[in-house]
């Protein structure tokens, strides 16, 4: 029974890492209709940046993070108009491959600019690890917790209570009929852009504590964060939280009944029979466009 | 009117998406060689038709039969080879294919190459080719795009593009050919060619289903008429009679004529 | 017409393109008296195992120069040509084809792993060139070939060390786990292999991805079986999560580690959760709390000074398989007059020589050339190394 | 009559490479652009005719190369025996595999094919008794056929390239027929192509058996060149390259499935130069060629070569 639970706890943790990099997949798809595979890169440089300004830099918790958000978003934006928004057929297809070789890109200036070796950042509290029935849930994945929930229910208040959610998604759903009625789609793409990789940057931060970050963390991560949005329904915050802890949950069971060489296996097999049942996630939000 | 058996029958067809009720106990029947106009306001249901005839989706209530059988099993490439061919609304032809190649695939249904033959290219298969890419040259004659034959379709005026499109339809040799607003966006002269040729096929013994909302050319080349509103069926008749229904009349104006 | 003056374009750009490579100058060549040797390098200087590749590569041109500050050999200087791999197989049998057809090599030096360096075995087998690898892995090895040799420690040594420390306190059951790749393969294999000989039964072993977030799971798992120790072979920051996760479960059951974290990068990650944790290293970590009469003092103090004073980094622990295959390579170099019989077999005769990892002893059937004293266990307390005697 | 030259140029082309050419490096690399080529192609069926994505077809790759050397090593056969074995194993995956995942669309089906890929890989990795696990596949042996050996450089080159022509001459014939004709119907517009008749997914599927076979081809004749696997090889990475080289040469383009295998092969070793910056200056190029090039290099450069000869 302890065991059990701690397999569950182990799912918990590691599906909430999964969890609030799915957001950042699904909140740009939401407002951009737009996968970025270098999403996992922005949760790399925010990680690391996150090491420079807390390391170096010696500033508090708190100001190191806001700092560190502010700058990922800044390279967001920057992205957006110089590698996206310069593309003149944008086919998805083609945005992709832009997405990959940003990925790379950027993996290249991660690795430049800190070198090739992991840090560690200090986990937010010293909380001893929680202790429920013998079975232990570490304080910073409570954090992790509780942070993603709070920024699944700002987004959802965001997208379907502010005049500026609401826009970001009616971009999404057709840009032209936006624009139309008067919405500078141009400036919301740009800020969903933004808004993700300040997402990316805040989830590499409050989950290094528990991984560790170095240059090339960002390619794994990325590579579940996609499974697990995915797996819940693009687009849709609520599936990516769902799918998150979902595939976190099924690796732990995995390790735990079957092997644990075999926990990635038994995870995407379980993935692809839910897609097989469900073909657009467990919350399919919107239709999903074909290439 | 032809007194055959028919050969499509709707029976007490309904189909809703989500809350909305988009057809609801609609039938009618189609007889041989005869072009039968499908007419009502915007919303009516008439797409929605289409697609169920066609196999797009399924009807949740109701049949379909095609020559006597039901289609409601038959995907779309299945009622295809059967015999009923459509066209699109907003013409979809293969842009990046020439004239000749889009009807080269719209025979697709009554060729039989498969990967083998397409590799080896046995002597049956160079026949076969032969003979579709003669009979694809005489629909373009037909049309009157026969020196277009290599231009790629998308770079064709957009009234020659349905005149394509109807003939790629033509290509796969229906019994059934369902023309879903086929002169829309085209100038008078062309719905007049148009209208004359649909006579044309109508006299080679292929039944047509006609979505229109050029009220003329519906009239005039109409053996019979079918009116939905709000996805019921309110009138069907000859476009005489169908002119002077009053019930028609509400639809289209909203309120009863002032007769 | 159109189309084939298209085609016909085509063709020509791809050939401009196709012949462009063949202009790429391979190298330059250096003015001395006598030709240089040219000696090729191929590492992971990048991608997800360059914390290897990276110090090989800096110790290959540290070794380079120091030997040709002192003249070369027999006058001839060293020139090192060197290729990053990426932990690619492709990539290294591409490279290592360019290192043999191009640059013409007289010996190569890396890759840093094991499947690289067993991808370019058989190139280097047909092009009978001698090749000394840095990677761990004991299927380099045996069955020996007459080419191949290697200067890192094989696992065999690290489990025999970390099991005869193990048996000395009397431990009896472990528990494994190791990183899904090929250096955790390798040393599961040997760990699994050389239990019964010391008296030890392994009652579960487990496996972790090298990006992994969270290894509680596994190490529930293992917990349930009660071992006396759990022995955990990887390479950064995969153990160091789990000595973290070890310590928040309250677990107290010794650790072990692998000579894979051999490095105060470890120390740094895993903060308080590596105090007590137990693993083999090459000595060149503990070069300080050598004694004296140690005979690999003296060079791995003058190698980490050399190291410190040229690239302005702390030396790695790593860094020192491909500066033993330069300076044994040299000790074959000389009298050879570049002729790769006679390399190989100066390196098959070569003894007592004392290098970064151990002393090596070479000799027709034995290619590593190490001894079990290429190994010392270490302690880590109050954050620091400790020596085990 | 136009192929005929064309395709005797190419001949030609190869002939010459591997007469002239006696530096083996430049031999090797050839081959591998050779053996990325069948991927390519293979993948470009899929992609740019069928208009469906894979992101997970290292995995049939793998296949092939795994089969090969399992077969010629723990099985003794003759790799010529063993070729259409390693074929067959890839197009029955295919098969099972393609039939539920093709229904998927979008980004669904890139993350269906995605995870087969991923599981395929953890099998290749975990299941060590038979493949050799991580550390990889030795001593998979060199081919010959009866007085010929393959493990010289030229012969390789030839017998690789000779498959590239092979596999053109046979992926333009599908393309030029009836079947090619439907694939380019789904491309331009699914519905319309059921609506002639198409049996749209059968068609999908055998286009997708298709172009597993032939990356397992690709994955026998990688096996039989480096006499050494690994699961390394045939990761997700590879499954990206390969679409990479698909969508920079040109979607839907047979010569462009050479010219992207060609760029993506050899830029790795151009930008050896680069050391330290190989990563930042490779991912810069991808970025620029899909921002200005966005339908891949072949189409590319035609419309420039258009557009300037207009403005001359």
């Amino acid at each position: 029974m302890q065991e059990i639970l701690q397999y569950f706890f182990s799912g918990i943790t590691n599906g909430a890492i999964y969890a609030v990099i799915a957001i950042g997949f699904s909140m740009l798809y939401n407002s951009t209709d737009l996968i970025n595979f270098a999403h996992g890169e922005f949760v790399m440089l925010g990680a690391l940046t996150m090491v420079t300004f807390s390391g170096p830099f010696h500033l508090p918790l708190l100001p190191a993070f806001i700092a560190t958000v502010c700058c990922i978003s800044i390279a967001g934006l920057l992205f957006e108009r110089l590698a996206i928004r310069t593309v003149r057929f944008p086919e998805p297809i083609v945005l992709i491959i832009i997405t990959v070789g940003a990925s790379i890109f950027l993996r290249g200036i991660g690795m430049l600019a800190w070198g090739k070796d992991a840090y560690s950042i200090p986990p937010f509290s010293t909380h001893p690890p929680l202790d429920i029935a013998g079975a232990k849930l570490l304080a910073q994945s409570l954090w992790i917790l509780l942070i993603v929930l709070l920024m699944v229910a700002c987004l959802h208040f965001f997208f379907k209570k502010t005049l500026t959610g609401k826009a970001m998604e009616a971009c999404a759903i057709d840009k032209r009929a936006a624009w139309i009625v008067g919405i500078p789609s141009k400036l919301m793409v740009m800020l969903a852009f933004g808004l993700s990789t300040g997402l990316g940057a805040l989830s590499g931060v409050i989950i290094s504590p528990i991984t560790m970050c170095s240059y090339d963390m960002g390619t794994m991560l990325g590579l579940k964060g996609f499974c697990a949005a995915m797996l819940g329904g693009l687009g849709s915050l609520w599936g990516s939280l769902i799918g998150g802890f979902l595939l976190g949950i099924l690796e732990a069971l995995g390790v735990g009944f079957v092997s644990s060489g075999l926990k990635d296996a038994t995870a995407f097999f379980l993935l692809l029979f839910i897609l097989y049942a469900r073909p657009g996630g467990i919350i399919s939000a919107l239709n999903v466009k074909r290439f | 009117m032809n007194s055959d058996h028919p050969l499509l029958i709707v029976e007490n067809v309904s189909k809703a998406f989500g809350g909305v009720q988009a057809l609801s106990d609609v039938s009618f029947q189609l007889f041989p060689g005869t072009i039968t106009g499908l007419i009502g306001p915007n919303g009516a249901g008439k797409t929605t038709l289409f697609n169920l005839i066609t196999g797009i989706f399924p009807a949740d209530t109701g049949d379909i039969l095609f020559k006597g059988s039901s289609t409601l099993n038959n995907t779309v490439h299945e009622l295809v080879q059967c015999g009923i061919a459509r066209t699109f609304q907003n013409v979809e032809l293969f842009e990046s294919m020439t004239a000749l190649e889009n009807i080269l695939v719209g025979q697709h249904a009554r060729t039989r190459c498969g990967m083998w033959g397409s590799v080896f290219r046995f002597p049956w298969v160079r026949h076969e080719e032969g003979r579709a890419t003669k009979i694809a040259f005489e629909l373009l004659d037909f049309i009157g795009l026969k020196e277009h034959a290599l231009r790629k379709s998308g770079d064709l005026a957009f009234g020659w593009q349905r005149l394509l499109e109807l003939a790629r339809a033509l290509a796969s040799g229906p019994r059934l050919l369902l023309l879903d607003e086929p002169a829309a966006g085209l100038n008078m002269v062309e719905t007049m060619q148009l209208g004359d040729l649909i006579r044309k096929v109508r006299d080679q013994g292929i039944t047509i289903l006609l979505v229109e909302h050029d009220m003329s050319l519906t009239m005039e080349i109409s053996d019979a008429i079918v009116v939905l509103d709000q996805g019921k069926k309110i009138a069907q008749g000859s476009p005489r009679s169908i002119q002077e229904d009053e019930a028609v009349m509400r639809a289209y104006l909203g309120t009863s004529p002032q007769k | 017409m159109m189309r084939t003056k298209k085609i016909r374009l085509l063709f020509t750009a791809l050939t401009l393109l196709i012949a462009a490579t063949f202009l790429i100058p391979s190298s330059v060549l250096s003015e001395t008296e006598k030709p240089s040797y040219k000696i090729g390098g191929l590492f992971s200087i990048t991608g997800p195992t360059s914390f290897l590749g990276d110090p090989e590569k800096k110790s290959m041109e540290l070794a380079v120069e120091q030997i040709n500050k002192a003249g070369g050999i027999n006058g001839h200087m060293l020139e090192a040509v060197i290729y990053d791999d990426e932990g690619d197989p492709s990539k290294a049998v591409n490279a290592a084809s360019k290192l043999i057809e191009s640059d013409k090599v007289i010996a190569i030096v890396g890759p840093s792993l094991t499947p690289t360096t067993l991808a370019v075995m058989p190139m280097v087998q047909k092009a009978q060139i001698p090749f000394i690898s840095c990677a761990a892995g004991n299927k380099i090895v045996q069955p020996v070939d007459p080419w191949v040799f290697k200067t890192a420690q094989s696992d065999i040594l690290a489990v025999a060390a970390i099991y005869a420390h193990l048996k000395s306190q009397n431990f009896k059951k472990i528990g494994l786990l190791t990183v899904a790749n090929a250096f955790g393969e390798s040393g599961k294999e040997q760990l699994v292999n050389q239990a019964a000989p010391f008296g030890l039964t392994v009652v579960k072993a487990e496996t972790f991805g090298d990006k992994d977030t969270d290894m509680t799971a596994q190490i529930t798992k293992i917990r349930q079986d009660n071992p006396d120790a759990i022995v955990c072979w990887g390479t950064n920051p995969g153990p160091a999560v789990v000595a973290k996760n070890i310590q928040q479960l309250g677990i107290t059951i010794p650790l072990y580690q692998s000579h894979g974290v051999a490095s105060p990068k470890f120390i740094e990650l895993a903060g308080t959760a590596a105090e007590g944790i137990i693993l083999p290293t090459g000595k060149i970590l503990v070069t300080s709390l050598l004694p004296d009469t140690d005979p690999q003092k003296k060079v791995l103090m003058d190698y980490t000074a050399a190291y410190d004073a040229m690239f302005k980094t702390p030396v790695s622990g790593f860094g020192g398989y491909s500066y033993d295959a330069i300076q044994i390579l040299a000790k074959a170099l000389n009298g050879s007059d570049g002729d790769k019989e006679k390399i190989r077999q100066g390196i098959e005769n070569l003894k007592g020589h004392v290098g970064i990892s151990g002393i090596f002893n070479f000799s027709p059937t034995e290619h590593n050339g190490l001894g079990s004293d290429a190994f010392v266990m270490v302690k880590i307390k109050n954050g620091k190394w400790e020596l085990i005697e | 009559m136009r192929v005929q030259i064309l395709y005797s140029f190419f001949i030609l082309m190869v002939a010459l490479a591997g007469h002239f050419i006696s530096n083996a490096y430049y031999l090797q690399v050839l081959t591998f652009i050779g053996i990325n080529t069948l991927l390519a192609l293979g993948l470009n069926m899929l992609m740019g005719y069928a208009g469906q994505i894979s992101l997970g077809h290292a995995a049939f790759y793998g296949i092939g190369a795994y089969a090969t050397a399992i077969l010629t090593v723990h099985f003794s056969w003759s790799p010529w025996l063993a070729l259409p074995v390693a074929i067959a194993a890839a197009v029955m995956v295919a098969y099972i595999v393609g039939v539920p995942t093709l229904k998927l669309s979008g980004y669904y089906l890139g993350m269906g094919t995605l995870g087969f890929g991923m599981i395929i890989n953890i099998i290749f990795r975990e299941w060590s008794s038979v493949t050799g696990g991580a550390s990889g596949f030795v001593g998979i042996p060199a081919l010959s056929l009866g007085p010929v050996s393959f493990s010289s450089r030229q012969n390789y080159l030839y017998l690789v390239w000779g498959c590239v022509l092979l596999c053109i001459v046979l992926c333009r014939r599908i393309i030029d027929s009836r079947v090619g004709r439907a694939l380019r119907a789904i491309h331009d517009g699914e519905k319309a192509a059921a609506a002639v008749g198409v049996d749209t997914q059968k068609l999908k599927l055998q286009v997708f058996v298709l172009s597993a076979g032939m990356s397992a081809l690709a994955g026998f004749l990688y096996a039989h060149l480096v006499c050494f696997i690994s699961p390394e090889t045939f990761s997700f990475i590879m499954s990206i390259r390969m679409v990479t080289m698909v969508v920079i040469g040109g979607m839907a383009s047979i010569w462009g499935s050479l010219l992207g295998a060609s760029l993506l092969t050899l830029l790795p070793e151009w930008l050896h130069a680069f050391s330290e910056f190989e990563m930042v200056v490779y991912g810069l190029i991808l970025m620029i060629v899909m921002i200005f090039l966005p339908k891949g290099l072949t189409r590319g450069i035609l419309d420039i070569v258009e557009r300037s000869r207009r403005s001359l």
